[in-house]
């Protein structure tokens, strides 16, 4: 019998690494993103000065712990709206339980595990209630934000008295590198392996894959999705606390309109909206583009009533190009 | 002689990147015959088919429609020249009624502006009268696999075709829904419509078909009246060697246990409140057990409800002795009882992920490390050892399932329910859609399994098959054991008996 | 220094000074903007109008940041929270950029000056007005803005100090609309329906305004509206009567001061004040508050306002 | 001889139409509607007068109109999240031709057919290149918002001096009922119509309940795609100039976030996100629902503080329950 069909010889290892590089579902992405960065290297001295990248990392590298947690909720069939209330509310809990005297690092705990309770009462919404997330997010959106307002009176929490140390999570570098940005690679380096690599969380694309076939493969797909909702909230609630520690304030307005921006990088990043698809590392590309568009056209002092067109349409012109790509491929 | 060709197909390519699905394929299509495609799995048969219809198109080669070449765009080309087809995956809209899917073509070509509700259900009724008892306003979502397979087929009955396809309609069918299949297709072949009929199944070939032409990996091999020829020629063609299509032999004494240890499976009076009540029944160490029965019987629900895949259950069941104690069918897989779903393409496999990953999906520990995660040559390694045991044919290990035949995707399936090395398996039809040479393979497997002591219980709408596997058939009838077959008696006609409804009535006449 | 008295007050060519806001699209900008770039020729300065589109911190911080890079002379902020400008602020001060807040400040950080319109004299205004159009007992509604803290301000100020000065004032109706005109079409209709006897409403932005009247003349309700800012929808309705009043900060004049102030943080070295400076290292021209004043916009005087008027042949950046 | 299966036996016509009634899918909804209208009229003696259901449907006909499009768009397997920007655009351009001096009736139609270009513009983005709706139409929110901005320099459109009679669109009446309300049914009716009953709108849920079965049949899924993604813009070019009618005036800013709010109520109305079903009646309730609540908070002058949270349990309690009952029926 003809030992079927295997039409892939071994190519030497080398050609094999640079196939292998040029077959990820992230060229495209990197390969736009470099075309960008070169143009506006020549476009703008001040794009490839350190402290322009590092404002560039730092505008997405908190809302990139968010962007690890909707990617993951995404693989696994779900969405969430909530993110950016959520998060919010992350600061205001832990602002307000500091003003009340509690050790800062308690209250972000608290905040935190509140933040992952919310996620826990979404996740149940939808697997034992049976709503779609669309509908349970967009309601939780609603009342943490309204939470929000009644902790703060709709007014910003000053923070100034918090501890150094605590601050320093947010404002703080080793070295030249702001600790903001080490925690953030550090997640997305932990997910993406866990997601790529451990069996846990394989179960998330299968159950995203096909939910029933997931079931019939033994997996608790209830419980895969309730994890993966309240996941994503706990991210938020790191994500709120880092800020908090940044910032130096809880904010009851923060991250209105964040959750298109972060369902946005995870999209572009080859994040299927149907579930079953997706990688950190794409989703994180995909904040990247977004911010450095944003960023360049700072820089080069684009008048306001241009931007909003020209970062449209780049956006549209790069997840085209990425498309094509990625089609060619195959 | 010549125009009486419909249709005539010459050296047809097509690749799908690297795999050669058609290699140079001829195929000649009379008006008013029933023309059987046969080949092995992945041989190209429903390449050619959606080419035909336009789904696809070809690299290179030409498609002849009454002596004129033509190209085929789209299905609503193929439909304007009337050409239908029956595809082998089905495809329907499940949030729509059953009679809005077998009118979707009209709908789509009417020139009416209004739908007509009352007038689409009354013809919708009259149509599938003729194949079976389903609610023409159900939503197709909430029909059971085979009842899906029947609208696929009154879907194609309504359109006014001069070609008719039906790509292995019959896979999901029981006799005798099959039978009224054939006697519909002879009726609209005395109509001057010309039919494909592929199958892999030679006694519908050699019963029904006129000529019979076959394909091996996609090349024609050759094009036959089926009256010249003998089942096992067009087996050899096909695979291109003589295959033993024997059964493999049935229970040996020495398989049997002592009547000491415990059946491997026990079950005691289990009921489902609206699916089926009151089941029992033992399997045996070394014995293939059969379940058979007519569509709707419950045969999926009583084996799904022993798995605690669906439904509320009550009961007792005993593996090897001890009594199980499960909850979900994760427990049951851990227990070692797995089961293969008779809807390979809604719960069986993953078709967007690929083939390794389907394959390991139902214990990652088994090619995890011990800190959870997973090993890629390991999955690549379990992978391959079973696909090659199993004769999968695939490109990459990394591509995904959707790109296989229908009838590898069943071995994939199946391969995923192997890879736990069970203590007792349940196949719900476990060789729908799959090739001659393959399925004596896969009976073999059951039979050697069966030999080292695991539990095989089949659900099989092939009464052939149940006969030639099993030692002992179990006949479900509305939800419930109306009897049991063995050695000598294991016919088609005692299975039958105790299956249909009518017999049923009688039943109840005399015990009142 | 004898170089700079020679030249006077003059920027050296290529001095720039940058005004960066959040939603930078929005119309209250553009005045602000004029202002601040008419002081800046005069002294032969550039000007840069940065910020970021979107309602958003980081983004906002991000753009703040970038326009240091540029390394300009000084920088005209509107910071959108407090607190998380402390740390950018300072930093740009240490690396030479002068920093003054408009509008919204950064009070705990080194800044040298803040520019804004005094929310609270504004309230204040609105709420003596009320009180001479409907008399001193009455009712009254707000709409608001939970989260704005300008708009917070004008509210809260006025109900205040109508509970302090107008006891028999009775505020019946409180919602929040978030500058959406559907959504204040609709808290008000509902406003007028709970409360058939409202005599006033105070609405802290323009925006609002605009849903508010459209309700109040599909009730055919003669409620006295006053609100504050200005769009050209409600200028309309002033001269129509439909809005008896709008208070609007002094836009220009926070640009021009703004300008000001940065400029002369910027060369302080004219001015050697009698304080501390040298040893606490502020700024020499150190100005804790600058009040541009408003105006009251009523139909005698709305024409003066029309921003497409005033914008005909200037350029908006 | 069991007959099997078929268990309800054809009932008596009165019967029936009682049963059809209970078996609709809007039922439930319809119920929670009245349910909260009856607790409302004796909260509040003014929830019942004619004045105040007027301007509790003026408040959201005209975005009902929008409901209207989106709904066929989810019903066809898409999404518009530009729906608010292309309505402010809408306006704007109309207000912009009619101010150098074009007739507002002509301005309107090229306005109209502007939006029309867009969704277009989306369709083919959509169906030629493959992107999905999510990403393109989120691109094309902000590009139409940066249109916006690009027209008026951000300041909104005074439009005091458009003719009477085309201001009698928006704020006219005919007897007691205004003419907003009257065009919204209008297209409310035609629409739900439409779309139960003709062959051409069939094929729209043909298409989104499983696109390859529809081409399969002959239907041009890309089509029909294009055509609801047009359609939906299209709707939106017809809202925006209703509502510059209505308000006399263009604003750039107009709509933000009006398309959570939209989805929303067509989700609540029983629309899926994956396709193949929904009803137009269903969203307009979805809509009544929205704004019941809202405007009941406002008129029982709820503390600001709370209202967010209280419409957010609302929320999430009524399509619970609706839910819930549409589960038991079946
Ligand atoms: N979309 C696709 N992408 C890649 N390969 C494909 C695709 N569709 C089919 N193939 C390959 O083409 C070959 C022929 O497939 P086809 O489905 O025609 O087989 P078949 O004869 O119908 O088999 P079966 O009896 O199992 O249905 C197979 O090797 C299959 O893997
Ligand atoms: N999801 C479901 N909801 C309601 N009834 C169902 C559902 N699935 C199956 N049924 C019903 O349960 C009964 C048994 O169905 P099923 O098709 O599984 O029987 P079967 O004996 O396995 O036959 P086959 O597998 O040949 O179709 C049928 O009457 C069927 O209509
Ligand atoms: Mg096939
Ligand atoms: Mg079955």
């Amino acid at each position: 019998m003809e030992k079927s069909i295997n039409l892939a010889p071994p190519a030497t290892q080398g050609m094999g690494a640079l196939k292998k590089l040029l077959r990820m579902r992230e060229t495209g992405l990197i390969l736009i993103i470099l075309a960008l960065c070169i143009g506006m290297s020549f476009a703008s001295p001040y794009f490839l000065t350190w402290v322009n990248i590092r404002a560039m990392v730092m505008a997405f590298a908190v809302e990139g712990i968010v962007v690890v947690g909707m990617t993951i909720l995404l693989i696994s069939g779900g969405i969430d709206l909530s993110v950016g209330s959520v998060t919010a509310l992350a600061m205001v809990i832990a602002g307000w339980l500091f003003l009340q005297g509690i050790d800062p690092w308690v209250a972000s705990l608290i905040s935190i595990a509140a933040c992952t309770g919310i996620g826990a009462f979404m996740g149940f919404f939808v697997t034992r209630v049976g709503l779609h997330h669309f509908i349970v997010s967009l309601a939780v959106m609603v009342i943490a934000r309204g939470a929000c307002l009644l902790f703060t009176g709709g007014r910003p929490i000053g923070l100034f008295t918090l501890p150094a140390e605590f601050k320093f999570i947010g404002q703080g570098a080793i070295g030249p590198i702001p600790l903001v940005i080490i925690i953030f690679l550090i997640v997305v380096l932990a997910f993406d392996f866990m997601l790529r690599r451990t069996t846990a969380f394989r179960k998330v694309f299968y159950t995203g894959s096909n939910e029933k076939a997931a079931a019939y493969s033994g997996i608790r797909t209830k419980k895969v999705i309730f994890l993966t909702t309240t996941l994503c909230s706990a991210l938020c609630g790191v994500a709120g606390i880092i800020y908090m520690a940044r910032f130096g304030s809880a904010q009851p307005t923060f991250g209105l309109g964040m959750e298109l921006n972060v369902i946005a990088a995870a999209v572009i990043g080859g994040a299927s909206l149907n579930g079953g698809s997706g990688t950190i590392f794409g989703a994180i590309l995909g904040a990247v583009l977004l911010s450095v568009v944003s960023s360049s056209l700072a820089l080069l002092d684009v008048s306001v009533y241009w931007q909003d067109i020209i970062r449209g349409s780049i956006l549209l012109a790069a997840v085209s190009i990425d498309h094509y790509l990625n089609k060619r491929r195959r | 002689m010549q125009d009486d060709v419909i249709l005539n197909i010459s050296d047809l390519h097509k690749s799908f990147g690297a795999v050669r699905a058609l290699r140079g394929v001829n195929f000649e299509l009379r008006r008013g015959e029933i023309h059987a495609l046969a080949g092995e799995n992945g041989a190209g048969k429903s390449t050619l088919m959606n080419i035909i219809d336009g789904i696809l198109q070809p690299d290179s080669g030409t498609i002849c429609w009454n002596g004129t070449p033509v190209s085929i765009a789209s299905p609503t080309e193929a439909q304007k020249l009337g050409i239908g087809l029956v595809h082998q995956e089905i495809a329907l809209c499940p949030d729509v009624s059953v009679a809005e899917n077998i009118f979707m073509s009209a709908t789509n070509i009417s020139r009416r502006l209004l739908m007509d509700y009352r007038a689409l259900e009354d013809r919708a009724r009259s149509i599938l009268g003729q194949l079976a008892d389903i609610d023409s306003a159900m939503l197709v979502r909430d029909l059971p696999i085979s009842h899906q397979q029947l609208v696929e087929i009154a879907k194609a009955l309504t359109l006014d075709c001069k070609v008719l396809i039906l790509d292995e309609p019959t896979a999901a069918l029981t006799e005798r829904e099959a039978q009224i299949l054939f006697s519909i297709m002879r009726r609209l072949a005395d109509q001057g419509i010309s039919i494909i009929y592929i199958s892999h199944r030679m006694v519908e070939i050699f019963d029904n078909c006129d000529r019979v032409t076959v394909f091996r990996d996609g090349q024609y091999i050759t094009t036959q009246t089926v009256a010249d020829i003998a089942p096992s020629d067009v087996v050899n063609a096909m695979v291109g060697r003589v295959v033993d299509t024997l059964y493999p032999d049935k229970m040996r004494p020495q398989d049997c246990a002592s009547d000491r240890t415990p059946p491997i499976l026990d079950v005691r009076n289990l009921s489902e409140a609206q699916r089926f009540r009151d089941i029992s029944f033992q399997l045996k160490r070394g014995e293939v057990l059969g379940l058979a029965g007519l569509i709707g019987a419950g045969r999926s629900e009583i084996v799904k409800g022993i798995c605690q895949l669906e439904g509320d259950v009550s009961g007792d069941i005993s593996l090897n002795g001890t009594p199980l104690s499960i909850r979900t069918y994760g427990d049951s897989i851990r227990a070692g009882m797995v089961y293969l779903s008779e809807d390979r393409k809604g719960d069986g496999v993953f078709l967007d992920m690929s083939i390794a990953e389907n394959i390991s999906a139902l214990d990652l520990g088994l090619v995890g490390n011990r800190v959870g995660t997973i090993d890629a040559a390991r999955e690549t390694d379990l992978a391959e050892t079973l696909a090659a045991k199993l004769n999968i044919k695939y490109g990459r290990l990394s591509d995904p399932v959707s790109s296989l035949s229908g009838g590898n995707q069943q071995k994939v399936a199946i391969a995923k329910m192997l890879s736990v090395d069970p203590k007792l398996i349940f196949l719900d039809e476990p060789t729908r859609g799959v090739d001659v040479g393959a399925k004596a393979e896969i009976h073999r497997i059951l039979r050697d399994l069966a030999r080292s002591g695991v539990g095989i219980v089949v659900i099989s709408s092939e009464l052939p098959e149940l006969i030639g596997v099993c030692d002992r058939v179990l006949v479900v009838r509305e939800g419930q054991i109306s009897g049991e077959v063995s050695g000598e008696d294991m016919t088609e006609e005692n299975i039958m008996h105790l299956a249909s409804v009518l017999d049923a009535a009688d039943a109840q006449l005399q015990s009142a | 220094t004898p170089v700079q008295a020679e030249s006077g007050l003059r920027c050296e060519p290529g001095e720039t000074y940058i005004m960066n806001v959040m939603v930078s699209g929005h119309p209250y900008w553009v005045p602000v903007y004029q202002g601040f770039k008419q002081a800046a020729e005069a002294f032969g300065c550039e000007t840069i109008f940065s910020g970021t589109p979107d309602y958003d911190i980081t983004k906002q911080i991000a753009s703040f940041e970038q326009d240091m890079v540029k390394q300009p002379a000084g920088i005209l902020v509107h910071p959108m929270q407090s607190d998380p400008f402390i740390e950018p602020i300072n930093r740009a001060i240490e690396n030479g950029t002068e920093i003054v807040t408009f509008a919204a400040d950064s009070p705990k950080s080194n800044r040298t000056a803040y520019i804004t319109s005094d929310n609270l004299a504004e309230a204040k205004f609105a709420a003596d007005e009320i009180v001479k159009q409907i008399g001193e007992s009455g009712q009254y509604a707000v709409l608001e803005n939970p989260g704005q803290s300008n708009h917070d301000l004008r509210v809260t100020a006025l109900i205040d100090y109508m509970e302090a000065n107008y006891p028999e004032m009775k505020l019946v109706g409180r919602q929040a609309t978030n500058q959406d005109s559907t959504a204040a079409y609709r808290a008000t209709a509902s406003i007028l329906q709970a409360n058939p006897d409202l005599g006033a409403i105070w609405i802290p932005e323009a925006g609002s305004a605009e849903g508010a009247v459209a309700a109040i003349l599909e009730a055919k309700s003669d409620v006295l509206v006053m609100h504050a800012d200005i769009t050209p929808v409600t200028l309309e309705h002033i001269k129509a009567g439909n809005i008896h009043m709008a208070l609007n900060p002094n836009q220009g004049m926070q640009g021009f001061m703004g300008f000001l102030a940065t400029f002369m943080a910027s060369h302080s070295d004219v001015f050697d004040p009698f304080n501390d400076y040298k040893v606490s290292g502020y700024n020499p021209v150190q100005i804790p508050f600058v009040d541009n004043g408003f105006a009251v916009i009523t139909k005698a005087n709305a024409d003066s306002f029309d921003l497409n008027t005033y914008m005909e042949g200037r350029d908006p950046s």
